[in-house]
């Protein structure tokens, strides 16, 4: 990637409340038109990244770069240009449309103001006629999350970030935000970074995922995580424990980590046990759910193992040939060498 | 008790039969308190915004200061404008001295800390969500103090509200600065304090009447701005 | 030059509340073409209102403190107008048994039975003409005492005060009239002692002096001056009165 | 259902905002221990419903029963039994420990209270040591919501109903928040009402669900929704055209609706095409996502056919047979008589 | 401007020396002040609470009433309760003229719509969702109002502090009810008012600032309560 290819580029950054670090994120780079999703569990740090990126927040450490330039919260330069869907959207004490309408008036950009807000409405699937006057509070959830988004799409802005956008919205919306995000990304050649917990619409929509666990980045989508506690067994080998007597197994853990990681293309799938061996982690599951990755073409499938979930992407032929379906009983296999400590 | 009731009838004669000292009275208490009114609103608001908004270090001792500064006694104020603009004050030149502007400077003094408060107090209550909102749809310095105000509105009214009754009430500062000069600053609390002293209480109960029967009028009007 | 034909008085309260500024300077205005405004306030605050140069003229009663003032370069001349008169009022039964008594007998038989006595205790030109009465009587000022009662406030309410509190106070007649027209003629004050020559309440018009006040306006303030002792505005004095009765007597020396 | 057994009972409700009509309720009866699911898209009604159940709103119209006695707002006979997790949780300006302990506190009932909270904590998969102390703002969205969570859980209550409770909350937490609501059926007898969107995890946690379009009922779980607009071809069919061409063919409406639904019992899946035929549809779609119903063994197949999803159940065996898998081309068939009008 | 600084060292003074007459008007100042706001507080909490929590017929009404009740001028209120407790009145049998307690009645008449105002414009800026909580959470009548005022508590704060900084300085009321009797009903506002009747306006000024020094101290303490 080069310099001018970079809407973001963010360096060293730690972030506290007071206390307690919440980000720690060496490098991240994030390029123009791209669509980039941020995965994680609550409280790793995804709400934060995007309040940083958005200059909303200055971080306690680092330094951010957008399009090359070091830039501060309320600098005029980004203030327009970025804007951020908050996870709790909070509407303004006025009718839709004036909600709509909020960031074009301050922007003395009121050309077609009509025209503009019917269209973002329809963008996220409202009706311009039935919502336009309605107070702020009398809407459904959903509804209410649906309007911040059309006042985030009416703006037309460089960069748009999304915390949450289809938390509480339904499906047929959330195809519809889809859209209208790879539409702005089209057009516009707008670079969006987007937080969801649901992953099957996150997955349809990013170039590239980004895992987030306790404030760290990995790189390439969600990954198992292997969560504490551990036992150690011997100087080569830690375990941890599952309820129903299974047994993962790990290598020992690098200095100040505590919780593991297993890339999803590093895990197989079998229907039968092989052999066992002091380095293959053999785990019975069952299939819960498989979902198709437009892009790829892949099947991203999920296997539980007694209460944890493992992930990985299957194609066509294999699921054909092992006749997997799901509610399917599956072994997981995975080298002990694969698993790497975070 | 006979006063009170007296002073109910006396009240409507005064407002009936147009008696003119009462009526001038009336407009200098409408031309001080509003322009005080509009002073203290201007610069309240603002401070008050600031108060409420941000964090800084000393914050927690401007609240201080400016609740302690809702205890500027009347009198006091009144003293102290009169020394700045007496003839030998500072301010002498001006002759503002037994003006309705002294009396209206003194009443902003008056009103500035109460706007200020009640305004931070409101503003403080806003919600986070609001100011993240407002920051990442791109409103400015400007705007955001402008919709954040607007969000608050009805807190804001009850600033003005609270203000306005101090203001229209208080008798200290048109007594000392104003002089009660019939026909010229006589206003209708300093009328009612020369009634009092000269034991007609019927007519101080009738000019009370009469600047409440104004506080309504204003507030009625303001009550169309009220929540639905 | 209308601007300059504006004069700013400080006056006493008993003269506005008395009415007897409304009945006068109507008169004046028309005869000099000098438009006059008053404030009425205490003694104290007029003269100080003086000494400050916010006012050009005062018409005030209080001789010594007047003469003072004089002597220490505030004022310029001092005129005397008119007088009334102060009395001595108490409940009906007279529980001290001072009616008809000399002022000082009186004040010396208030003290001996403890009977409640209203003070304004605001250094009014009533007040310290009331201070001058007890040290005459050869009585230190009870300012701590249980049944002298200092109220701070005008006549009117310290009379109220005493009214409530069944207890003997001073007031000028002004008031007491007042009073009693408030009272609809079954006022439960009556007075007790009246008539002494000491009793008399000399009202007085006082110029500033230039050198000290160069803004006030002298010229105006004299002719003011001169115009309450001219025998025009002394016969509208004596015609003045309230409820019926006569208030003030004019002296002003020709 | 005896009376005995039935935990609400609902006749002729109408409820109205202002002057729209909201929900359109002839006749709903919950038993008690069941766990309902309320499905349905943005604003059709969800958290209505849910706020009259609460005894939060009267309804404009109508009455509820609850164990066959109707009841009010604030009755004292409900009040303590019946709680309601909102879909916009409030957190109070308080630490974390009082609020999950404030409705405990408000009961009387503070025996043992920090070990409760911390039990209550523990349901929702959050550390008590961590965050008992944290104050109500310094929580990320998803924690937010599972304090909010724990805070009705640890009340006990006889009904629990839960307005999308894992809307930003993670996979991990939503499988705990489904463990503690059916413990809490198991153990206490609750009966459970939850609104979601995220269907998967509904299905793995109710009994019975009910579909909510407009305000109105349908008994059967997550119908197939055709919306208008319709086209009138005949006097015996009505038309829908899908932006790809392809078209749906329904019987005429009956008076006075508008939607139309198809339930998914009705629709089958083939690869191959049939003779067309006046009364049957077929339309071409590719299999979305597949997940695993644990209660039935049945696979719920979503089958994007343009832009509108179908819903259709399917057993292990039909998947084998028809090699199936998420990605894969496959053709609806239903007859246009199964069509029903709403 | 000479008794400005005069009066400052005037105050020093006073409060050192130890001077009777300014500390037992002091006394009486906190006395008073201190039993008007708790009878303020504790009657205008609830009906603030009312006002702004509930919806009904008549509600705009009411609150332009209690906002015109605002403007209740300090002597008008004097008068009215000198009426009802004066020998004459229908109360006069409790002897409350010139008393303390009797200024402490005028007084809360004053500091209630104060109260209640602002109170129930800070309820009713309330979420509408935390209303639905506590319902939900089984919160009985009494639990959703103490619960709601203690979520707005800064804002009750406000109304507190306002309302305090109302009664500490208020004149007319004092004056006309209390009396202003030396060593007994005297209060810093009434004698600061005698001080300046009398032309001594360093008195006034010195006086003033003990008020204002009260005040502080006062504020100080609660700024404790106050949102870190
Ligand atoms: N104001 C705050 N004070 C203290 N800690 C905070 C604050 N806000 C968030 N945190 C903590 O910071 C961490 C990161 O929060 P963040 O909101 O970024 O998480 P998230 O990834 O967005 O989670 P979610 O999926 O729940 O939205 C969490 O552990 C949270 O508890
Ligand atoms: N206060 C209100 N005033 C007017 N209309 C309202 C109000 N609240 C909700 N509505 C409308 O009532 C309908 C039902 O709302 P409700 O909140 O029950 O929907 P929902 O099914 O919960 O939707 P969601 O999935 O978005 O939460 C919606 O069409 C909404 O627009
Ligand atoms: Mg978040
Ligand atoms: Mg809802």
């Amino acid at each position: 990637m080069t310099i001018r290819e970079l809407a973001y580029h963010l360096k060293d950054i730690c972030h506290y409340y007071g206390n307690t670090k919440v980000l720690d994120i060496d490098e991240l780079k994030i390029k123009k038109r791209s669509i980039t999703a941020l995965i994680g569990p609550n409280g790793s740090g995804k709400s934060t990244l995007l309040k940083l990126l958005a200059f909303a927040q200055k971080p306690t450490q680092g330094q951010i770069l957008y399009k090359g330039r070091k830039e501060y919260p309320f600098s005029s330069g980004i203030r327009s240009k970025i804007t951020l869907l908050t996870q709790k959207p909070y509407l303004l004490k006025r009718t839709i449309f004036e909600n709509i309408a909020y960031g074009l008036k301050i922007r003395k950009d009121t050309d077609n103001l009509e025209k503009r807000v019917k269209e973002a409405l329809l963008n996220v699937g409202l009706d311009y006629e039935k919502f336009e006057n309605r107070k702020w509070h009398e809407l459904s959830g959903g509804e209410a999350q649906r309007v911040a988004m059309a006042a985030r799409l009416i703006l037309k802005p460089e960069v748009l970030l999304l915390d949450e956008p289809v938390a509480s919205v339904d499906t047929k919306s959330a195809k519809l935000i889809r859209r209208a995000s790879l539409n702005a990304r089209q057009e516009l050649g707008t670079t969006l970074v987007i937080a969801s917990h649901d992953l099957q619409w996150l997955y349809s929509i990013s170039d590239r995922q980004i895992s987030m666990f306790k404030g760290q980045l990995f790189s390439t989508g969600i990954e198992n995580i292997i969560t504490q506690p551990f036992e150690k067994q011997n100087s080569k080998t830690h375990i941890k424990r599952l309820d129903d007597g299974q047994i993962i197994k790990l290598p020992p853990p690098a200095p100040k980590t505590c919780n593991a990681i297993i890339r999803k293309k590093k895990v197989f799938i079998g229907l039968e046990q092989q052999e066992e061996s002091a380095s293959l982690n053999q785990l019975y599951g069952q299939i819960a759910s498989m979902l198709f990755e437009k892009k790829t073409g892949l099947i991203m499938t999920t296997v539980t193992v007694h209460d944890t979930s493992f992930v990985l992407r299957l194609n066509p032929d294999e699921i054909t040939n092992l006749e997997l379906h799901p509610g399917k009983k599956v072994i997981l296999k995975f080298d002990i060498h694969d698993i790497e400590w975070i | 008790m006979d006063f009170i009731v007296a002073g109910f009838i006396k009240a409507i004669e005064l407002l009936i039969s147009g008696d003119s000292s009462t009526w001038t009275a009336i407009f200098a208490t409408l031309k001080v308190s509003t322009c005080s009114m509009v002073l203290s609103i201007g610069a309240g608001l603002p401070c008050g915004f600031l108060l409420g908004y941000f964090d800084f270090r000393g914050k927690k001792a401007l609240r201080t200061f400016v609740d302690t500064m809702l205890a500027l006694p009347t009198v006091f104020i009144g003293l102290a404008v009169y020394a700045f603009i007496s003839h030998q004050g500072p301010l002498g030149e001006f002759n503002l001295l037994f003006t309705l502007t002294g009396i209206a400077i003194g009443q902003t003094i008056l009103a500035l800390p109460i706007v200020t408060a009640i305004t931070a107090s409101t503003i403080e209550n806003i919600d986070h969500d609001l100011k993240l909102t407002l920051v990442t749809l791109g409103a400015g310095k400007r705007n955001i103090i402008t919709t954040c105000l607007w969000e608050v509105r009805y807190g804001i009214l009850a600033a003005a509200v609270t203000a306005y009754g101090r203001v229209l009430t208080e008798v200290g500062i048109s007594m000392m600065v104003g002089g009660n000069i019939k026909y010229h600053t006589r206003t209708i609390t300093t009328a009612i304090a020369l009634e009092t002293n000269k034991g007609l209480f019927a007519n101080g109960i009738a000019l009370g009447l009469v600047l409440i029967f104004i506080a309504f009028i204003v507030n009625l009007s303001l009550s169309f701005l009220r929540k639905q | 030059h209308a601007e300059n034909q504006n004069l700013m008085m400080a006056t006493t309260t008993s003269t506005d509340n008395t009415g007897l500024l409304d009945y006068l300077i109507p008169h004046f205005e028309k005869q000099t073409g000098i438009h006059l405004k008053w404030t009425a306030t205490g003694t104290g605050k007029a003269l100080k209102l003086g000494q400050k140069c916010d006012v050009d003229v005062l018409l005030v009663h209080a001789p010594p403190a007047e003469k003072k003032y004089i002597a220490n370069g505030y004022g310029k001349e001092r005129r005397e107008i008119m007088y009334n008169d102060f009395v001595i009022i108490g409940p009906e039964n007279d529980p001290a048994n001072i009616k008809g008594k000399s002022i000082s007998d009186a004040l010396k038989l208030i003290k001996t039975k403890q009977a409640l006595f209203a003070s304004r205790g605001d250094d009014s030109g009533t007040n310290k003409k009331e201070k001058l009465l007890w040290k005459n009587a050869g009585i230190q000022l009870p300012d701590k005492e249980k049944w002298y009662v200092q109220t701070g406030q005008g006549m009117l309410a310290t009379i109220n005060v005493c009214q409530e509190k069944d207890g003997y106070t001073m007031t000028d007649r002004g008031t007491y009239i007042k009073y009693q027209s408030v009272q609809k003629g079954n006022a439960p004050l009556k007075i007790v002692v009246e008539g002494d020559s000491v009793l008399l309440n000399q009202y007085s018009v006082l110029t500033l002096d230039p050198e000290n006040c160069a803004n006030a306006k002298y010229d105006l303030a004299v002719k003011f001056s001169n115009w309450m002792a001219s025998k025009n505005a002394q016969n509208l004095i004596k015609d003045f009165r309230l409820l019926g009765q006569k208030l003030f007597i004019p002296n002003a020396k020709q």
